[in-house]
């Protein structure tokens, strides 16, 4: 096969699931959504105190991402497995893992894109001080993707599971600890007004780590799940 | 050339067949056939390489499939139980989307292939509202389209009506009169109308 | 008897071929209505209205905010209605009115939410705060985002108006919440001053383009939904005699 | 129909579902599994000083008891609406909503239950006073039914939508901010050393309220979404 | 006695059939013919009460169906395009869970229907893992099972190897001799012992 046979591939699958979630013009709002409603939950179980919420703010923002993400994983594969696409992708003449890449690609502009564009309006409701935006936003833009990409194997590997949904989050969660860990605390250093270089240049890597080796795994995890 | 030699399959601890052997030529059908559960999907499966065998050989011009990865699957089209669609999309999308990933993208002939499996009026609609027989039809309307060499049909015939059948069946007598490969599996009886039909017996 | 031959007239208007032609002639009307009642609120509102000696020039927020939050409330009490009776007595127009309602309330809902924080923050010094009322609007967004969300999920549109018309219902429980939080819980928010019977709190010149802007604002929901309710007939009966007369007819 | 063949369908719908649960253990686990994880990310979001776990103590462990349980709920119809059983279930010659209360019954034993008993551990890792241990344990019991209940219907509205997963969450949070709000609010009075007897008789009457009705909507929906 | 009154059904906003009318009257088979896509299974659907109409009435010993409710129901045995057996529990399990939700749970009969349908080997393994044919066999049985006067079966054959065929027809023609009634769809063709077949044909 020739690489450019290969890119229309690829950009065709980007393209293909772009437009599904398109159609439902509910796919793309709804992680939004759940994560403003999250973030709405947290003042609500914790009380209002402005001063508490603002110490709360980084940490609640980074969890609330984390969950939306998580939890629309499973449009990731799932649909494509129960319709039998999933085969035809295996069965594809290009890598696989450049397939589950674009995949993932699309995945994340559809929940991870919009989550980084909203989240300075939900950080003003939590009293964020405005100094932190910026750190936000960084480590927003840098730990989604990891999360994403993190995600696609979780979810190739409970696919066709019963009870995957959950199962999903069990395995994904341990791993995105540190995401959590360096992303909350950047936005916190930076609210307290510190240096916040080295957060973001471990998020950096985190990405670099994980674009390189989460496709490869997760298409592996896909041969299992079909066989 | 799809030669298998000596191949075993086991699903869980049950062993389904073994030291199955046979060679296909072009221009040639396979037909598996064989009761209900006696693995006739598990060999297809298998000769896609979704599925893993326990033993023996599966070789596509002289080399293992396995081994030769992207190259095989790149003349392959399969259709499994399951009709993979999209019920999002069109069925033209669907079918773009399909000749996207097989590499052989055609942009034209899309439009002759919905109208070959009889679908044309349904352009503008998801693919989701189409019946069980209409859906198995886009699916088999994937084969028209790719032109791969070499054909594996798991129950291609399944919710199609009488006048479908007819027309999957001059679809195989095309292909197969133009040098291409066929396994199938059916329950159903159908004709082509060609004399190379080989067929595979599976035993419980 | 009289009862039943009233039913009988309102089932013959509750048909799409007639309500059709009937709300076309009626959109002219509600809508120019609607634009002087506007223009009437606005003037008492930002010229008449003294400014309040505590809240300054802020307090003309209210003309707003007020009516947009009561008619919050009072579209999704609407469109709850609207769904319970399309679920029972199986009236399309319900799910028609029903499904037009949402996106509108929706409108209401934000704006209530918008003016509130812009008037928040010179009162309270906040954008938000967390109290019982604040939160129970911001639920009613979100409901009213849910109905919209789900309907929009499902193709068939009268399955969608069954599925969202039973939302509607399960969510109408908030309503009684917002309106009463203020009393079940010590907030920060005004409590209720213009509802309470017999005692006046407000000043007649406050008053006058308060309620002048509620009526106004009603009757844009009335204009709006009917526009909205033809169209969704248009596309929906788009294959039955009447509506190809009709698109004949206009060519 | 005779009551007892009734009184037998329903138990045998919560059986099967008990018994379905048991063959994949990973079904019981999960959600425990994840009630722990959440609960364990909020000190890694907000950093580990006791003092400020104590006070987001009882908002945490609902915040994750709430989610646990949402995260479980497309398991509630979802597969037996692909694979079919639900025809049957709508096609039984009995009120759909009794059956569908036993499956609710199934769900809350297989998540809410759990959870109120794994709760304590929990609290006390996130230093919450042992006088709060009742309200803790009495609210999520109480609770925890009213969550699967109003999930109940959310998940029977979206049965076979794309991002049906998502889009339940969408539909459910809102309803689930009151119950969220006296729950965490009980604990939090408990901590503080007051009464608690108005939130939990508040929290019993949301129980009644949902038991009446959500078995009900969710049977409509069921069959709304069948049609 | 099934009667069915000037049906019409709508699916989207595209009219599938109206005016529809017949009556089975017991011991009769009413066979739905119609090619992919014209409404068999929406009719199907509609006649047990899983779909609504958009017109007419369907009537079962003369009351309509829909406010005979449980009553009705408690009549019928409905076999869709989806087998509905739970992948988790074993066949006798998948039994029983049918049977108890039908109100007529009499377990000794599990295990003869289950021979009927020659599933006894796979007694004590998950359902998940019979082929598709299997499945089929599976959600057949529950028809044995529930001895319901009403069957409504959407293509019962499709995925059935030869001999279940035969099993099946025998199964319908024992029905139908009992005073049952049947209707079903199905683009194979079939023998049942009987001369009260009945056809209505859907066209597009
Ligand atoms: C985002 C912030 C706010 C929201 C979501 C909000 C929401 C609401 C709602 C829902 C109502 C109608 C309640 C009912 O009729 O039962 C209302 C009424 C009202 N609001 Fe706000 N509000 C906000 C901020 C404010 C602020 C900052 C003020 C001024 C201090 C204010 C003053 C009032 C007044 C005077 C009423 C009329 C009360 C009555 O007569 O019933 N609101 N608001
Ligand atoms: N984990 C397992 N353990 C034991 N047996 C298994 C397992 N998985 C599958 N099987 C058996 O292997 C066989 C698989 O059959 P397969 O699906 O290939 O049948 P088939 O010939 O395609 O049948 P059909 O005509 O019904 O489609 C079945 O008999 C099934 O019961
Ligand atoms: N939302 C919709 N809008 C328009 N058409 C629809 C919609 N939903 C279903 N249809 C059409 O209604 C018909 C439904 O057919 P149904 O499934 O009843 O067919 P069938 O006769 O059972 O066909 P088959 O033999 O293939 O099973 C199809 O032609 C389908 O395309
Ligand atoms: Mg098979
Ligand atoms: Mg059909």
């Amino acid at each position: 096969m020739t690489s450019p046979s290969l890119l229309a591939a690829t950009a065709n699958v980007l393209r293909r699931d772009l437009t599904v979630a398109w159609r439902r013009s509910a796919d793309v709002l709804t992680p939004l959504v759940f994560f403003a409603i999250v973030t709405s939950l947290f003042p609500l179980g914790v009380g209002p105190e402005p001063s508490l919420l603002r110490t709360l703010a980084p940490g609640v923002l980074w969890v609330a991402a984390l969950l939306s993400v998580m939890l629309a994983l499973n449009r990731m594969f799932a649909n494509d497995y129960a319709d039998g696409t999933l085969e035809l992708l295996a069965l594809s003449p290009h890598p696989l893992s450049l397939l589950v890449l674009s995949k993932v690609a699309a995945h994340w502009v559809l929940t991870g894109l919009p989550l980084v564009l909203i989240s300075p309006l939900l950080a003003v409701q939590l009293n964020l001080p405005s100094e932190a935006m910026g750190a936000l936003l960084l480590s927003l833009l840098l730990g989604t993707p990891v999360l994403s990409l993190i995600g696609a194997v979780g979810a190739a590997l409970t696919l066709g599971l019963r009870g995957g949904g959950v199962l999903v989050s069990l395995l994904v969660l341990p791993l995105y600890t540190p995401v959590l860990i360096f992303g909350a605390g950047s936005v916190a250093q930076a609210a307290a007004g510190a240096e916040i270089e080295a957060y973001i240049s471990l998020l950096a890597a985190f990405l670099a780590l994980t674009l390189t080796f989460a496709p490869w795994a997760a298409a592996a995890a896909l041969r299992v799940s079909l066989d | 050339m799809l030669e298998v030699v000596n191949l075993a399959c086991v699903r869980g601890d049950r062993p389904l067949f073994s030291d199955l052997s046979f060679a296909l030529k072009p221009g040639e059908l396979l037909h598996v056939v064989g009761a209900n559960g006696t693995g006739k999907t598990t060999l297809l499966r298998t000769l896609c390489g979704l599925t893993r065998q326990a033993a023996g050989e599966i070789r596509w011009r002289g080399a293992e499939t396995r081994a030769l990865g992207d190259e095989f699957r790149n003349e392959l089209a399969y259709v499994g139980h399951l009709n993979g669609i999209q019920g999002e999309l069109t069925p033209a999308e669907n079918l773009r989307a399909a000749a996207g990933l097989a590499g052989a993208a055609d942009p034209e002939r899309i439009d002759a292939a919905l109208e070959t499996v009889r679908l044309s009026p349904y352009r503008g609609f998801p693919a989701k509202i189409l019946s069980q027989g209409q859906k198995r039809r886009l699916a088999l309307a994937r084969l028209v389209l790719l032109r791969k060499p070499l054909w594996i049909l798991d129950e291609p015939f399944s919710a199609l009506d009488v006048a479908s059948v007819t027309l999957m069946t001059q679809a195989l007598t095309g292909h197969l009169a133009d040098g291409g490969m066929v396994v199938l599996t059916s329950h159903q009886d159908f004709e082509v109308e060609i004399k190379n039909v080989t067929y595979v017996r599976l035993d419980a | 008897m009289v009862e039943i031959y009233i039913l009988i007239g309102m089932h013959k208007y509750a048909s799409p071929k007639t309500f059709y032609p009937l709300a076309g002639t009626l959109i002219p009307w509600l809508a120019g209505a609607t634009v002087l009642l506007l223009a009437l609120g606005l003037y008492l509102g930002l010229f008449v209205a003294p400014p309040d000696y505590q809240q300054g020039e802020t307090v003309r927020i209210m003309f707003i905010h007020v009516p947009a939050a009561w008619m919050s409330m009072f579209v999704y009490a609407v469109m709850a209605a609207a769904g319970a009776a399309a679920l029972v007595w199986n009236v399309k127009l319900m799910e028609t009115l029903a499904s037009a309602c949402a996106p509108i309330g929706a409108s209401f809902t934000l704006l209530a939410l918008i003016t509130g924080s812009l008037w928040g923050k010179p009162m309270w010094g906040a954008w938000w705060v967390w109290d019982a009322r604040l939160t129970s609007e911001l639920i009613l967004f979100f409901l009213y985002i849910g109905v919209m969300a789900l309907r929009a999920s499902i193709d068939d549109p009268r399955r969608a108006a069954r599925a969202a018309a039973i939302l509607a219902l399960v969510g109408v429980v908030n309503i009684p919440v917002i309106h009463f939080s203020v009393e079940w819980w010590n907030t920060l928010h005004q409590p209720a001053s213009v509802g309470r019977m017999g005692k006046p709190t407000i000043h007649l010149s406050i008053l006058m383009p308060l309620l002048t802007m509620a009526v106004a604002f009603t009757f844009y929901f009335l204009t709006a939904a009917l526009l909205r309710m033809r169209n969704e007939i248009l596309e929906r009966e788009k294959h039955t005699s009447w509506v190809q007369e009709l698109v004949e007819s206009r060519r």
